[in-house]
């Protein structure tokens, strides 16, 4: 067992699958600098820089994969696929569909997302239920270093488009190069247990759609994922004092959804909780309680995600995110409503 | 070159899109059908010089090329009948077809065959030296942002694609040149590619200009551009509502033009002048159509048919195997 | 009371409006040519034909409508929005967030949406739901002439951004225009009462978050939109014989999301089937359940969705798409399911 | 052109951008931060020409834009400090600032101003005759299609833009000429419009090719394109990682150094010669941002400076004044 950083633990996983396999490339703005290191191992033909063209790079990957490479198309925030979502939409989701399911895009789309230290509103989107609304891609959003790199390392063997959601706030590799980090005094509120952890000395894969049960409970299902598992850990200690026991479900692919672990902890404590910082109407949270009532499930509901556009200063910012406060009166309250 | 070749590539294509309109207008196949009749000297010109390995990016008007590039009818047929066990399972329609096997995708977004070559001939780079990719698009997909995104990606990593501007003139029912800047062939070559401009009609230029692009390609030189005017003998689509007002004015144009006059005459709305001005537009599109259709329009299809006339044997035997080969296609899908 | 078909509604109500208000712009491909009789009456200054270039004339909608104008951009297919999504995820729907609520984007984006007609599946999207994700924007989905009309008369004079939705199957303008309607033997499923009707003499509003019951019943609430409303009607007619009465919710705009209605109908039945022409997953169908959970409601549930890429052929499309056949199995098993 | 005017308008933005720096580096700001410091020139000899009803797309660097445009500068730092009484209460940030008084809006995607000038001048055109609009935007943003799209558009409609594009050479890290293909000025010119290229550090340079697109577009001739070169002191933002190497190489190379050796000495990657290529990227990379340092950055405001440095009185009387306004600033927001 070795220790990483988060984004260290995924481009790590990818060094190890590009050693044992030649076809993948990563293409993307800033990636021989972002990707150094990956740079000066696998030469400038395997990383390399894209002019500002989201829409060209993406589109060109898919079809790339559809001809035998592997690319790993990086877009920096996730919030800039706007310029290339014509290529997601309507190119990589479609592709196997159209031709009767006998050409794949064996792609991966790597991205930052998240928000939390104060950089507004066109870049901390999450959008990962937004992605998922599209039938024909995977979405993944790990929480820990060990998640990061076994699930990229899955997302490169995975034969269909996997969307990699990469937390600004649990990438210290991204803060720091955003600039954020080269400062002693800012106030983000990162949840540090996602950001350093042990990880396996080689890298095998995590199943894509297989959620973890991050601890056991039995009052009250939490789902969440990414920065949000780690503000739901928090919140089940204070619930702890409570006498509430929460079980909590990092999702850790959005698409495919493990419906089958949240349906068996919410048939037990009959109360689920969905934490998402992604947009709240038409996304995740709506998805997770609509699978479990068309499977005849009972159950208390609540949830706690952003609801509008990001702003910009910390605080509200603070309030606007699915935060530890707003959990724990959701858990509270939700608790009460099943008494 | 050979134009026997050419010729008899054209001329499948042409009885096979032929017969597709037939079955459209029958009701057999469903949706938006945009034919190539009247791009084919530009498809046959490229296409038939293409080696395995090399890959292609087709817009929605993808059928001529595949047929040349030796698809199956059968199953090209098939798909656009949405059989299930058409060329995509009966799943992707004219608009969407795919062949893994030839390297093949087609997409009906303007202006994505830029990205889509431009992938393809990355890979091509890296796993198939010495193999390339065509994009083709019209002209109206050059104001498309990503087919200029393409452009300058290609140029910057010297990729094998040859850029590949069908010039019909019109999206759809708008003249092109009224919604484009400058001139294409120009914006083309800005990014730093070769570029040529051929009469695409006459499959001879095209052949001639392809070649140097390809050659150049091949040799890993970077990519180049083609524009080749042409006209589609079915306008934008199968049902252009333009052509079939000026193919059937008598039971097109009164529903087209009652409610034209009375929105003309309703009060409130422009002055006289600029209402005049807006119908002026409108019987522009339509005379525009006309002046097309008039002005006998070059037939790439019987222009090279016209070099060949004179060896009247081979020429019947050939048409007499296409025709055959058509008439084969057609009746194993209805005896089925 | 006049009749009118569908598009043409919609095109006269755009009419009643540029008459009154000078500064209602038409911008788009090909418009004119669609927009002829707007053409003819308001001239050409204001009916813009655009470049194919979808993210620059999107995105200069959005500031023309900043500084003065109330432009209608119309992207002909929906489909074809992944060109424009920049401008729509970051700015239209957040120009008045980021402004402190300052500045304010009253623009209308008028595309097609939907299939039925075999066009495959880069042509037939909904996305209604989609859409709805992104905070910020109203999205209005009209199955009637009457409600096609007046809808659009309130999107007008919204001072927000509003994506307006014509089902090609409503609009035999749209079927002629893509060349469909110009033959006597095709087989399209169009549900005519929603192609045709009644419409005002002169427009009036119908103010955007009010769904409309269409028919009231007592054991089973459908909640459905555009073609939909209209396939829940015919299902409704064999419920009926079989005893069932179902009360039909014609949502008309996505977001927002008239959730009174929808509540009350369902305390009343204590069932909701959610038929919903958008892709299944993460979308309108799963929102309109959390709602309903969140305000403390407990129900049956399920619902008739597209759940991939839509194929081409007709028949698998046909059975793709939410049928009368689909929706009258999903009502019968949920009645049961009650019982 | 009154260079006393241009020059207060540059040091005022250059000390409110100075302060900015150093709450930012105190951790009172929060995300990103992209200082216009060096573009200044640019940014004044456009700005001081504008009239009211004019109207501003400003990209990642609208700070300077806004202050030389009239903007309270109060509330503007209260703004980037993220308090609730700023500019856009708090909600926007340096990357999204919105001024519906100036007709001035921002974005931090990468090319979105050509889109946002090209729909304000659209409605100019309608509304505020003679009036026009500005697109602000880097050299790398020439890449993105929207952009390239929004030439298109400009002159098809024959619209009153002027696209100025700040050429410092660098996309983040990235040197935008590896990715880019031609000449960007040729790149604009082909879709029929004017250019310049004028080098930025002189902002008399600046005004006087802005003054003829001004007169041009006022004239309702049509848009026109500016390439100005600069260069930003801070590189591209505050903390820019290839700066603070250079910068601080003792505390930052390490971090960076020791896991890159261990990568190019890992086993299993690509042959010797490969690495060292991906290494003389890195270096390279570095290399540039030290020699652009060295030689001697070309500051706008030092140059203006020295025009103006025979008439002491007069400069000293300004510097104060601006100094004091600043002062003014900070106390304010201070002192609440
Ligand atoms: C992104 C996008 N916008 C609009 C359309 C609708 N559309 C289909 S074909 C077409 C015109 C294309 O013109 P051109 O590129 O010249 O090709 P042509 O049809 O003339 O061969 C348009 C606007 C589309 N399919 N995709
Ligand atoms: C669509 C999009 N892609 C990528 C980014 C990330 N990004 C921010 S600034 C920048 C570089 C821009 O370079 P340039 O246009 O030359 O402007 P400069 O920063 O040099 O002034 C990039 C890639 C973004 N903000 N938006
Ligand atoms: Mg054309
Ligand atoms: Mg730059």
């Amino acid at each position: 067992m070795r220790k990483m950083k988060f984004s260290e633990a995924i481009d790590d996983a990818i060094a190890q699958a590009m050693a044992a396999d030649s076809r993948i490339i990563i293409l993307g703005e800033d990636v021989q600098a972002l990707r150094r290191n990956l740079l000066v191992r696998f030469g400038k033909k395997r990383v390399l820089n894209t002019p500002i063209s989201e829409a060209a790079f993406t589109g060109a990957g898919i079809t790339a994969a559809m001809t035998g490479l592997r690319p790993v198309v990086e877009i920096m925030l996730v919030d800039f696929i706007g310029t290339a979502m014509d290529a997601i939409l309507n190119h990589a989701a479609k592709v196997e569909a159209f031709s009767g399911g006998r050409w794949k895009v064996p792609l991966v789309i790597r991205a930052t997302c998240g928000g939390g230290y104060g950089d507004g509103g066109q870049h901390e989107q999450s959008l990962w239920g937004w992605l998922a609304h599209i039938p024909g891609i995977s979405v993944v959003v790990p929480s820990t270093p060990a998640d990061a790199g076994g699930l990229m390392f899955s997302a490169l063997e995975h034969p269909h488009p996997v969307f990699f959601l990469e937390h600004k706030l649990l990438s210290d590799m991204w803060l720091d190069y955003l600039g954020g980090a080269s400062r002693k005094s800012v106030d983000f509120d990162v949840p540090f247990e996602g950001t350093y952890g042990q990880v396996p000395s080689k890298w095998t894969k995590i199943p894509l759609g297989q959620a973890a049960v991050r601890k056991t409970g039995t009052n009250l299902t939490i789902v969440s994922l990414g920065v949000g598992v780690h503000r739901s850990l928090e919140c089940s200690k204070i619930l702890q004092d409570n006498n509430i026991s929460a079980e909590i479900i990092d999702l850790r692919t959005v698409s495919p959804l493990d419906i089958r672990t949240i349906h068996e902890s919410v048939s037990k404590t009959g109360c689920l909780l969905v934490v998402d910082e992604d947009y709240q109407g038409f996304g995740l949270s709506g998805e997770v309680a609509a699978t479990l009532l068309e499977r005849g499930l009972s159950f208390e509901y609540a949830r706690v995600c952003t609801s509008g556009t990001i702003p910009f200063s910390r605080k509200l910012e603070d309030e606007a995110l699915p935060n530890v406060k707003r959990i724990l009166d959701a858990s509270l309250k939700l608790v009460n409503k099943k008494v | 070159m050979d134009l026997w070749v050419l010729y008899k590539q054209m001329l499948r294509s042409r009885l096979f899109e032929e017969a597709v309109s037939v079955l459209w207008n029958e009701g057999l196949i469903s949706g938006e059908m945009h034919l190539g009749t009247g791009e084919e000297g530009i498809i046959a010109g490229i296409v038939t010089q293409l080696q395995e390995g090399d890959s292609l990016a087709l817009d929605h008007r993808g059928t001529s090329a595949l047929l040349m590039r030796g698809i199956d009818p059968i199953l090209l047929m098939k798909e656009l009948l949405g059989l299930p066990d058409g060329l995509c399972s009966g799943r992707s329609g004219h608009m969407h077809l795919f062949s893994p096997e030839l390297l093949a995708a087609s997409s009906g977004i303007v202006g994505s065959t830029g990205p889509a070559a431009t992938g393809f001939a990355l890979a091509a780079r890296y796993l198939r030296t010495g193999k390339l990719s065509i994009s083709f698009f019209g002209e109206g997909a050059m104001n498309q942002g990503m087919m200029m995104e393409s452009f300058n990606l290609a140029v910057t990593w010297n990729l094998p694609v040859i850029f590949v501007c069908k010039d019909d003139k019109w999206s759809i029912t708008t003249h092109s040149r009224n919604i484009t800047a400058g001139n294409l062939t120009d914006r083309a070559a800005v990014f730093g590619m070769p570029t040529y401009e051929v009469d695409g009609s006459d499959v001879r230029e095209v052949w001639i200009s392809a070649r140097k692009c390809l050659n150049r390609a091949r040799a890993g030189l970077g990519p180049s551009f083609i524009l080749a005017t042409c006209s589609h003998l079915e306008g934008h689509f199968l049902g252009d509502p333009l052509l079939r007002t000026v193919r059937k004015p008598l039971s097109e144009l009164p529903g087209i033009t009652i409610p034209l006059m009375k929105s003309l005459l309703q009060s409130g709305g422009a002055s006289a002048l600029s209402r005049l001005e807006g119908l002026t537009i409108i019987l522009n599109q339509v005379g525009k159509t006309i002046r097309d259709r008039k002005r006998e329009i070059r037939d790439p299809v019987k222009i090279v048919r016209k070099l060949l006339v004179t060896e009247k044997m081979q020429l019947e035997k050939l048409e007499a195997q296409v025709f055959e080969e058509l008439a084969g296609v057609i009746s194993s899908i209805t005896s089925e």
